[in-house]
């Protein structure tokens, strides 16, 4: 053998062994200079390539524009804050090895990010590990509480169970399960069938469909064959278009059949087509039309920034996630993990969809969950509320009917 | 027994989606071999044309999206034929791979021009109905699908076997060397070949427009079921194509019924795995005594 | 090789093999003996190379046997036909460029080797190797890839490798075709040399080299056997020289 | 000979390197993200086999990368869950173990898996596919579709495997902490300790004569026949071989990373390994590992930069590479040589070309 087969693995390991440790170095330093200074740095993670990136980038978003309101009114204990934005891009391991990597190298005071559950998950060893701070802004399928995590989106008793009484109070008593096949769809069912059971509702069918799916017409079938009063709808993405369109198409429309969505919101509508989803309710805890001063400022300032821009239920999350750690920071007067986090129990803030208080028992917030339905411009108009914020409640512990979800 | 009977018009109908995504492959797959991975790119290409016509031609846009989506679909597989595609005959899984950077491409630069989140294409007023047939409904979105996929099938099939140029283009697909030797101008051929394959790519994203989202990762959804018909079928058999979509899509149809969408999926490839084992070239053979 | 040299060593029988409809061998009978050197000729589409193909497992026939040495082949799949001892060149030679002419003959000599020896690294030159190598003349080029030989020297790197493999008959299909003088020249010495120990059945369409190597001869013609004997009344009789001379004179050349 | 030697000294020069200078000069951070590269780079080398040996072109690596990752993490799973059930069990509904992963409790059995397990699926898929002479572009378009239904299956049976969240919040890796340091060093000596090992050993396995085999089925696979082999087994062996390495990839980077999921298997993440493999060469297994390393290198660096720029450069890259050098970076670099090496010694006639220039990969 005369080829040399060595030499070229020699290129192989030498090449990136050296620009990672020229890296490396400079990364040393950065982060020397960067703990030390007059800036405080905090990390937002968020998928900003691949097929999350259309939910996430809005989220960043409303994350930037917290810290640029905080900054502009002198930062947090007299430091600016100097946001470190990393990209996910759509794949759990990544999110995981990024947050080490702001949590190590970038040294930061906390991380706002994460939108799937996976991503959550995938993170979540990170933060306890390391006891250091994340702040998932999006609603989720709850049975969780990590330590080292707060919640600001809602969990399922303040979205799906408020979403299931209302339909209750409308009289909708067969109802059909319309999911993608991942964890929240699996465990949002889960919950409402042990609801259905208690409630003298029957579920008609549970049907999953693939991440990314975009042929309906088998499932709109076995819906118009079983003839529930509603459907309740946890598809993801590009999935619900499809969904929708080939639902109209059948010739269904809100008044025939109302499909509760909790996965469309104001920013979902316009890809969908609204005449193919107006008047479908949708369940969530904030919306553009929401009323408030708060809010209206909050509106005003993200449209000056991003132009046409409409608001959302996670954005609006993110942007009180930030906000909720400003003033947490501000009570403790440090960054200090700890600190924030017993300086955060109990807090309260007003936010755009009103008065939010920290659990300190679980770290999620108290919401009020309010059910919209989707108007012919494309904004979501509140139609029903549960009047006060609901107690978090992850375990669902205090619902009876629920004894075993989570055993 | 009726929701059963449902089922056939909705495996007509998926049918009839997978062929028309299928249809543009057995241009450049079956007639050149070569492996398009940017062809789910080319569909997008069609569904943007329509998108973008909408301002213009406003809720008749997919019908005038169709003949321009047809060009513009074309035009792009034209130029990778050009560009790139041609320094690659004969080496089939070096164009599958180049072609999938060029899809890469092609969805970053969507991204950038239509931006990430779906856009909505306004399906004409005229097609929002639908008929009632065996029990169910079959909208007149999926009826237009069915007629579009058959109206392409009679197009491939005269301009094949009745037009001169597509007597070539069957003439350089079986014999290249010898089509070159009997006067055939086989680069001619090619760029026309993937011209067409494209195009029809095209089309197909435009009727996708009616049924499905539009963005820029639709490609993706659709590329690997159309290579799957198009395997099932048989290298560059339209007939081949044509069975096996409808296959396919009762296949999908059947078994989503029965099981759910996941499992639907996977029956499908297991299905096609084995049928392999008794047909490994597909529906239809075109025999030849070559070696390799 | 000491095989007796009597008796048959291939039999076929009512062959017929068909293409879409077209039938390329339509009924042929031909016995090849121990030992013996065959030459198959006849004009282009007489069904030579099928014979062949169908004989090495390439192409399936539609009716008819073909037994070797009492073995029936048909049905059989390629490598098993080889590993009773049949193997066959193709008129466009095929060798392993990448490979050096040594591997090349190695890899050929290597299907009777125990499975585990593969995975070692091959350690100094078979005798078969050897002798093969010998016998082709290509010493001074064994390290040397494949890749770099003449036309000439990879048809006789694939006799070579066909050697090697130690098979009790030779196919070679038109192993001079596309040859030099000196080339023809020299591999009919190879021919010769490997007729005195081996059974050969050469399909050619060179009329000379036909003439100076050739004994026994078997010509078809559109798919059945048209004449069968030595050289000399083959040449003599007058069907086969319409075949040749009355249609096309080029293909005779 | 003393190319040899030379090729001996670079290989040490490049484990010194791997093994005390990269420990030495990186940050934690940085020393588990080269672990996770030289995972890929285990997956890449099996490609480089398959692939650039054999011209089979898999484009399904992730299932077996996952399949290895997968048992990997049902272990740590079981350990960690103490007796009772995985904790996404419970939230997925799953009241009793199922027996599936019942013997995945053992170490032992769970580390055989890692390679049995891909192994056996490769060679079932490689008997019923290659005895039928499926190849080329329709064992791609197979093995891709294998990969999109493996997703599937993995994402829609969540309460045995996790679902889209896949497995992960390990925290006991053979009684350390996944997440310290320490452990984390370990990993990567563990992980370029093993890259090594198989390194060296699908070299020696393409120096050998099944290698030779392989080289042969690639470029002739008809012609091998009449050789008196059947090409579907040397075809087969090799697809297990480099199902193998990605299955023990896949195990590797359960530790390294802490998390095994359906995204790191699906079309997508297949189609880039390949690519990495392209680019780094795929007819010189150093290529493939080099192309691994770099390619996710400029991935993650990229992406911290320029997130939606990624692609624009990995697909101009792709069409680039593929254009214009085809052979990937070790074919330019061998090219680079032989010039070097045609002008240092002028006068006398060229040696012949390193053989034949587009190099065909039989469809």
């Amino acid at each position: 053998m005369r080829k040399p087969f060595l030499r070229p693995l020699a290129a192989v390991l030498l090449l990136p062994a050296a620009l990672l440790t020229a890296c490396g170095g400079e990364s040393k330093d950065k982060a020397e200079a960067g703990s030390g200074g007059n800036t405080v740095k905090v990390g937002i993670l968020h998928s900003l390539s691949g097929t999350m990136s259309i939910s996430e980038v809005t989220v960043r978003n409303s994350e930037q524009l917290a810290i640029d309101e905080i900054n502009a009114k002198g930062g947090v204990l007299g430091k600016k804050i100097e946001p470190v934005v990393e990209d996910g891009a759509s794949d759990w391991p990544t999110f995981a090895q990024k947050a080490q990597k702001l949590i190590k190298k970038d040294k930061v005071a906390t991380v706002f990010g994460g939108w799937t559950s996976a991503s959550r998950k995938a993170m979540l060893p990170v933060f306890e590990r390391n006891k250091a701070l994340l702040w998932y802004p999006v609603q989720y399928e709850g049975l969780e509480s990590s330590p080292y995590i707060f919640y600001t989106g809602a969990t399922t008793n303040q979205q799906i169970i408020p979403a299931l009484d209302y339909f209750k109070e409308k009289g909708k008593k067969k109802l059909f399960l319309v999911g993608s096949d991942y964890v929240f769809p699996r465990t949002a069912n889960k919950i409402i069938k042990a609801y259905a059971k208690a409630n003298g509702m029957q579920i008609l069918g549970e049907e999953y469909t693939p991440l990314g799916n975009t042929e309906y017409s088998t499932l709109v079938n076995k819906i118009s064959q079983a003839k529930p009063d509603a459907v309740f709808n946890t598809l993801n993405g590009d999935s619900n278009v499809a969904f929708f369109k080939q639902f109209k198409g059948a010739g269904f429309d809100a008044a025939k059949l109302p499909v509760m969505s909790v996965s469309i919101a104001e920013e979902e509508v316009k890809g969908i087509g609204v005449d193919n989803v107006a008047g479908q309710p949708v369940a969530w805890n904030y919306y553009e039309t929401t009323p408030g001063a708060t809010n209206a400022a909050f509106v005003k300032a993200f449209q000056a920034k991003h132009k046409g821009a409409v608001t959302s239920d996670p954005m609006e999350a993110g942007y009180n996630a930030v906000h909720l750690w400003a003033a947490a920071v501000e009570k403790a007067g440090s960054t200090d993990v700890e600190a924030v986090k017993k300086a955060a129990a109990g807090l309260s803030l007003e936010t755009p969809e009103g008065k939010v208080t920290i659990d300190g028992a679980n770290q999620h917030v108290y919401k009020t969950a309010r059910i919209g339905v989707i108007q012919p411009d494309g904004l979501i108009k509140e139609v029903w509320s549960s009047k006060e914020p609901i107690k978090p409640d992850p375990y669902l512990k205090s619902y009876p009917w629920a004894a075993g979800l989570s055993s | 027994m009726e929701p059963l009977l449902n089922q056939l018009p909705i495996g007509l109908s998926i049918g009839a989606v997978l062929l028309l995504i299928a249809l543009g492959l057995t241009f450049t797959f079956g007639q050149m071999g070569v492996i398009n991975m940017a062809h789910g790119e080319f569909i997008m290409a069609g569904s943007y044309t329509a998108y973008m016509l909408q301002s213009r031609a406003g809720g008749e846009a997919v019908i005038v999206a169709l003949p321009v989506a047809f060009a513009v679909a074309g035009a792009l597989g034209w130029l990778l034929e050009r560009l790139a595609v041609r320094h690659f005959y004969g080496r089939p899984l070096d164009t599958l791979l180049l072609t999938w950077g060029v899809s890469l491409v092609l969805q970053q630069a969507a991204r950038d021009i239509f931006g990430a989140p779906n856009v909505q294409v306004v399906a004409p007023s005229w097609l929002t109905g639908r008929v009632t047939l065996l029990g169910g409904s079959l909208p007149y979105a999926r009826l237009f699908i069915m007629g579009l996929a058959a109206a392409c099938v009679v197009g491939v099939w005269a301009y094949l076997n009745r037009s001169r140029q597509g007597r070539r283009m069957r003439a350089v697909m079986q014999n290249r060397e010898l089509a070159a030797v009997s006067g055939v101008a086989t680069g001619r051929v090619d760029q026309l070949t993937f011209f067409i394959g494209s195009g029809l790519a095209g089309v197909a994203g435009v009727a996708l427009t009616l049924i499905g989202p539009v963005g820029p990762s639709i490609g993706t959804y659709y590329i690997v079921d159309a290579f799957l018909v198009v395997v099932a079928g048989g290298l560059g058999q339209l007939r081949g194509a044509v069975i096996a979509a409808v296959a396919l899509g009762m296949l999908n149809s059947f078994a989503e019924f029965w099981t759910d969408a996941s499992l639907a999926k996977v029956i499908v490839f297991v299905v096609i795995v084995a049928f392999l084992q008794v047909r490994p070239q597909g529906l239809f053979v075109l025999r030849s005594r070559r070696l390799t | 090789m000491s095989e007796e040299k009597d008796g048959a060593l291939l039999e076929i029988r009512g062959l017929r093999v068909v293409f879409d409809g077209f039938t390329a061998i339509g009924g042929v009978d031909l016995t090849v003996g121990r030992g013996e050197l065959r030459f198959l000729i006849g004009p282009n589409g007489a069904g030579k190379t099928t014979l062949i193909d169908v004989v090495t497992g390439l192409t399936r026939p539609a009716a008819g046997s073909v037994a070797f040495a009492g073995t029936e082949l048909t049905g059989l799949r390629e490598h098993r036909i080889v590993r009773l001892g049949i193997g066959r060149t193709f008129q466009t030679s095929v060798v392993f460029e990448e490979l050096t002419v040594l591997e090349n003959l190695d890899l050929a000599a290597g299907f009777r080797r125990p499975l585990r020896s593969l995975l070692r690294q091959r350690r100094g030159v078979s005798d078969a190797v050897a002798s093969a190598l010998d016998t082709i003349g290509l010493g001074a080029l064994a390290e040397r890839p494949a890749g770099v030989l003449s036309h000439g020297q990879r048809q006789w790197l694939e006799i070579g490798m066909l050697i090697a493999q130690r098979p009790k008959l030779l196919l070679l299909d038109e192993p001079v075709a596309g040859m030099s003088r000196d080339e023809r020249e020299r591999t009919g010495e190879l021919l010769t040399e490997i007729a005195a120990d081996h059974t050969v059945v050469v399909v050619e369409h060179d009329m000379e080299f036909l003439r100076r190597y050739a004994s026994q001869v078997t010509v078809l013609h559109e798919g059945r056997v048209l004449v069968e004997g030595d050289v000399a009344a083959v040449q003599a009789d007058p069907r086969v020289q319409e075949v040749y001379l009355g249609r096309t004179k080029k293909e005779a050349a | 000979m003393s190319a040899r030697l030379r090729g001996y000294a670079i290989f040490a020069a490049v484990a010194l390197l791997v093994l005390v200078v990269a420990p030495a000069v990186l940050p934690p951070f940085r020393l588990d993200e080269l672990a996770k590269y030289l995972c890929f780079a285990i997956a890449a080398l099996g490609i480089g086999l398959a692939w650039g040996q054999g011209g089979m072109l898999t484009l399904g690596q992730g299932v077996f990368f996952g399949l290895g990752g997968y048992a990997m993490a049902m272990y740590l799973k079981l350990h960690d869950a103490g007796g009772d059930l995985p904790d996404f069990m419970t939230w997925s509904g799953v009241e009793k173990l199922p027996a599936l992963w019942k013997p995945f409790a053992d170490p032992a059995f769970a580390i055989a898996m890692v390679v049995v397990l891909p192994v056996a699926i490769a060679t079932l898929l490689g008997l019923l596919v290659f005895r039928q002479r499926v190849r080329g572009a329709y064992f791609a378009i197979l093995t891709q579709a294998l990969a999109a239904a493996f997703t599937i299956l993995l994402v829609g049976r969540q309460g045995l495997t996790g679902g889209t969240n896949g497995l992960t919040n390990f925290y006991d890796f053979f009684g350390r902490d996944p997440e310290a340091d320490g452990t984390q060093r370990l990993t990567y000596f563990v992980t370029a300790g093993v890259l090594g090992v198989l390194y060296l050993a699908a070299r020696q396995l393409v120096k050998s004569r099944f290698g030779r085999l392989l080289v042969a089925v690639r470029d002739g696979e008809d012609r091998v026949r009449f050789l008196g082999y059947n090409p579907a087994t040397v075809k087969t062996v090799a697809f297990a071989v480099s199902a193998g390495m990605a299955g023990i990839a896949g195990a590797l980077f359960v530790p390294v990373v802490g998390i095994i999921s359906p995204s790191l298997l699906g079309v997508v993440p297949s189609l880039e390994l390949v690519v990495a493999v392209a680019v780094g060469g795929r007819y010189a297994l150093a290529g493939a590992v080099l192309g691994a390393v770099v390619m996710n290198y400029a991935k993650t660096s990229f992406s911290e930069q320029w997130a939606g720029g990624w692609l624009y450069l990995e697909g101009a890259l792709f069409i680039l590479v593929m254009t214009l050098a085809p052979k990937g970076a070790v074919g330019l670099y061998e090219q680079a040589r032989d010039a070097l090496a045609r002008r240092r010694r002028t006068p006398e006639p060229a040696a012949p070309a390193p053989q034949q220039e587009t190099q065909e990969v039989p469809a």
